[in-house]
């Protein structure tokens, strides 16, 4: 068995051992290996490849970009995804633009740990993805399997662009597979995570789950739900996503992000203008509440989407 | 700083005890520092304390009550579950809460002292404190050089405990020592022993006293060492034993504790027995805390704004 | 007759004599009066309350939301909202979140003077709010005339709540009007700019005047085109928007931001699910390209949406 | 630096005929510190000049019509008309392209210089410049000490031109002389009177070459005047005229040409004939540009990605 954290690890691994290119930067990563983990003993297994950056988002971003530009493929961790905001300047106004502006590729990856987990607050709980996926010049990953978070995180370092790994710090230990994955979907594909015909849920990373566990409870109800797992958020993949609300007529689409903007808005937006005739009601959104987001359970709980109030909308959504 | 200690021991034995949600920081080994700082300041001065400042919250007047209600999420505490362990404070009375960003609270102070300033209140200090890992954070140097040009009276701690998480600090910062960044900046630089509790006081009252009357920004820089993890999920395996057991990895508690035996300032007895009253005064309030209710969702506001008629109702 | 660009000095000079918590920090805002001028003479006119800062974003907004926290009400002009990107951590992360966590105000306003002109380039043209408008905690204004721009920074500086006032470059010298209002819409209602029947067009800013355009190019051809002014993007006022599609049972969302997500996905996807039924014909947006803003004024004319492309969206929406 | 002078002259005379979109920043005055740096530097080294490295930017290999192309925005520039004045560069010869973010090419430069010690090459220098407003920024300080602790053969050129558009410097910083920021960094620092073109690259020489040689990064702070706006529609009627006057207000190319004339290095004639044939060379330079092509929004890819299989179709 291993989890979606390990293999992060083993994914980083294989970059390294594979790629001269490829070194990792990012605060306790070395010799520590992480905040979470994520880097345990590379550092040991290959010397000078993994190393420790000062309290510096900002440099350690822009060191990367540098790198790239001479050839490397640097992998910069963030210890939380909201810790990027000293770093955001050079993300999307350097790292976005490089190529752009110059014909240079600017191959790095920015792993980004994101989201919820009880009692973490409003400042080690974030998820960033939509709001970085408004600068064009980025691709954003969101992977919410153990196989995606090792064969999304092996293409994110072979992309010639600036790719941001957004992993779900809530699937790192609760998720577990079976062994490494030998194939995968190419990145910008979604994935039907639950075929179904009575309504369509898009999501993406750790609410992939809470959507499957709703599918599972409303399935008792005598609803087949279809859960489209985007696994990348740019680019979204709205071929997949209306082709399901064209066997489904109905469309939810759910984010732990908070609710102005975002994925979900992108979803229902593209949906409504390229598929607004596929459309037998409404189509829904599902966030996070508009506040920072709070440390205790209880609130946090109540905060994010959870299986019961996916649900809770789908039955809405099937009424209709 | 006693009160700290023992306060912190024992949330982090609930912490072990899996009776916390999120993680504990502790400030063990930093309470000399972070006591003295608390110590030197005034009602009406401005405070932003860090991770490991326990001592100095509870120096500056913080109740015990909030730190453990902030802790274990009561709906009573400052932060009413919406925020946990070191981020707390009440900003009306001086007490700033800080953000996990390390170094954005100190602009923040500057502009409290700003603030302070316009209304021509004279003779406010405003303190934050910060790690030698946060001195690595942009919002340091553009915070420290605009208290700078402003000439603020602010005081910045920096508790060099030698390791940010678990970064030594020869990849943090490539310079001798740390003091000597004050000169750059053009601030008044000190230096402090901080495994010594006398030296701490008078280090850093000397920087108070001198924010206070008008030097401009004081920095401090004291050596020292975390005698705990980083947090107490961390066992710290990454700090050497040699340097655990050299002048730095002393514990200024015990030190103060034998200084005040030496001088016969307090007597083992009343010792033992001001310790166990701290102890008392501890269970009584964590067990106060545990009857507390948490925060209920159904109550809450779900609003962000201090102007409600501005959210945005399809946002709700 | 006075400039949008006059409009913000004097609603800035009126602050400053009603309220006595208010003062400016920004970069050569002092003597020099702003690189737009849009202090001119306020240094003068107010001694020791227009601060120049040094270049420090991140410490101008932190030392904002601190006076703030003693009751001031500072008014922080960024030079370009660019440049708001090294203070993007204190915007999103401290000032949105200060008076949830700690149930003290934070009346601060940030200044970014936003959007393309021609010649500015990738990191002088920016239109930063809808990356900021996905954080809870902040209100963010937009402007889209003379007036507005007068009252609506008049409030901004009253709110308790730190807000974001994206007032437009193109619009500081090009738009007039004959006097400073005495009356206004309040923060958070919309606008009919142009009444019509066929058509409703929701945008905001300096696209309003280019939909204006539009509609007059299309009242040539017979249509009637509904212009709605949104004033702020957060919150936006659905209620108006609604209405306005029920009038005319088709929508176009008009931005100058980049086409993933922000405001039009955010209109667009409110109405779809608010208003589906309202809708004869699918919702659809316009945006700028996706790519960073060029330079080169042919380039740049493309890259936004202008009267013609809105006039040729609008035809297409209309054949629907 | 006669050139860049020239060119700059120029290219300023185009913006006041409104023959150029968008602004015009002159390094007027300041071409003898940029030119040394760009002599001092060779081939295979990486130069990332800013908004008034004109001279440098020459000295380091730029043809002149790639300054004017990107100026005019001519499609056949390296830019191809998406960006332009300043913002220019072709990265993979060493010589990157700003971005307009103070700050943000130091560490940018940083990485540069890990990647070439990962190639296992020796003897690279990277240099980059910033003004004295640009040492504000938390950039320049996380880059900064980067480097140090990185000891990488970083040359950072401070030009200290006493104003950040307007802002003087005791608005921006609050230290004697800014070389004193260079022991808080653990860098080795230089100051050099950059009126002075011999003592420019005497002291820029030998802080590339000590770089060169191994010790780590190096500051040089040079002292002088912009003599000219922020940018051509800028007056800088802020600058005092006693500034103007004293020795910082001296031109360097001015002082310069004394020199050469003083020491018989060149006689008069020689000199007017070498101006004369520089500004036949810019003028046809800019013939030529005029007559070249400007983009073309119809043939333009709108795609900002390497991979333009990832390019998200709904946003084309
Ligand atoms: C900008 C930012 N980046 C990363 C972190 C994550 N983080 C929290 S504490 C810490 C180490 C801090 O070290 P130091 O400043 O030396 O303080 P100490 O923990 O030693 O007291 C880090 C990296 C953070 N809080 N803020
Ligand atoms: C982060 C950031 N904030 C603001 C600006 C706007 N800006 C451009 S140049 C400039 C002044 C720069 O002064 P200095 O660094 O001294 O360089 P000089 O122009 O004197 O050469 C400012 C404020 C910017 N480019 N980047
Ligand atoms: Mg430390
Ligand atoms: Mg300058």
């Amino acid at each position: 068995m291993i989890t979606y954290l390990e293999a992060i690890r083993e994914a980083q691994a294989k970059a390294l051992t594979d790629d001269p290119r490829v070194y990792i930067y990012g605060q306790d990563v070395g010799r520590f290996g992480g905040a979470f983990k994520a880097t345990k003993n590379l550092a040991h297994e290959f010397p000078g490849r993994v190393l420790d950056a000062p309290i510096s988002e900002d440099a350690m971003v822009g060191s990367a970009i540098g790198a790239a530009i001479e050839g490397m493929r640097p992998i910069v961790e963030i210890q939380y995804a909201d810790f990027s905001t000293p770093g955001f300047n050079q993300i999307v106004n350097h790292a976005a633009s490089l190529y752009w502006r110059t014909r240079v590729p600017c191959p790095i990856t920015v792993r980004l740990p994101s989201g919820g987990t009880a009692g973490s607050g409003p400042f080690h709980s974030q998820s960033m993805e939509g709001v970085y996926a408004q600068y064009p010049g980025l691709v954003i990953l969101t992977p919410a399997t153990v196989e995606d978070a090792y064969s999304m995180l092996l293409e994110a370092v072979a992309i010639d662009d600036p790719v941001l790994f957004c992993e779900h710090k809530y699937l790192y230990y609760h998720l577990k597979a079976e062994g490494l994955p030998t194939e995968a979907l190419p990145v910008g594909k979604a994935r039907i995570a639950r075929p179904g015909r009575d309504v369509t849920v898009v999501t993406y990373s750790a609410m992939v789950h809470e959507a499957l566990a709703a599918a599972e409870e409303l399935s008792g109800e005598g609803y087949e739900v279809e859960v489209v797992d985007l696994r990348s958020i740019k680019p979204i993949d709205t071929d997949t996503v209306l082709a399901s609300v064209a066997r489904t007529g109905r469309l939810l689409a759910v984010g732990e992000a908070w609710p102005w903007g975002g994925v979900t808005a992108e979803v229902v937006a593209r949906v409504a203008s390229e598929g607004l005739a596929l459309l037998d009601a409404p189509p829904r959104r599902l966030n996070a509440k508009n506040t920072p987001i709070p440390f205790h359970p209880n609130l946090w709980g109540t905060h994010r989407p959870t299986a019961p109030t996916v649900a809770r909308a789908l039955r809405d959504l099937l009424r209709l | 700083m006693l009160l700290a200690r023992v306060l912190e021991e024992k949330l982090a034995s609930l912490y072990r005890a899996g009776k916390i949600n999120g993680g504990v920081f502790l400030g063990k080994g930093q309470e000399a520092l972070s006591a003295s700082l608390g110590m030197s300041l005034r009602k009406g001065d401005i405070f932003a304390p860090l991770i490991r400042d326990q001592a100095g919250r509870l120096a500056f007047g913080e109740d015990i009550l909030e730190a453990v209600r902030t802790y274990m999420g009561s709906a009573l505490g400052p932060m009413r579950g919406r925020e946990g362990n070191v981020h707390r404070g009440r900003p009306k009375d001086g007490y700033y809460a800080m953000i996990s960003h390390l170094g954005a609270m100190i602009s923040v102070v500057c502009g409290g002292l700003i603030a302070r300033r316009f209304k021509g209140e004279k003779g406010v200090v405003g303190a934050t404190c910060i790690g030698d890992g946060g001195t690595s954070t942009g919002a340091f140097h553009e915070a420290l050089n605009l208290a700078a040009v402003e000439k603020l009276p602010l005081v910045l701690l920096i508790a060099n405990n030698q390791f940010a998480y678990s970064t030594p600090n020869d990849r943090e910062f490539a310079c001798h020592d740390l003091v000597d960044r004050a000169i750059g900046y053009g601030v008044e630089g000190h230096k402090v022993d901080a495994t010594d509790l006398d030296a701490c006081l008078d280090v850093v009252g000397r920087a108070v006293a001198r924010a206070r009357e008008g030097h401009g920004p004081q920095m401090v820089v004291a050596s020292l060492l975390r005698l705990s993890g980083h947090g107490e999920h961390d066992d710290a395996s990454y700090i050497p034993e040699a340097l655990k057991a050299a002048h730095l990895g002393q514990d200024c508690l015990k030190t103060a504790e034998c200084t005040l035996l030496d001088r016969k300032w307090i007597s083992p007895e009343e010792l033992a027995e001001l310790t166990g009253s701290i102890q008392q005064q501890v269970e009584e309030a964590i067990a106060t805390v545990q009857r507390e209710p948490a925060p209920d969702p159904a109550t809450e506001t779900w609003c962000a704004l201090a102007t409600p008629g501005l959210d945005d109702t399809f946002c709700a």
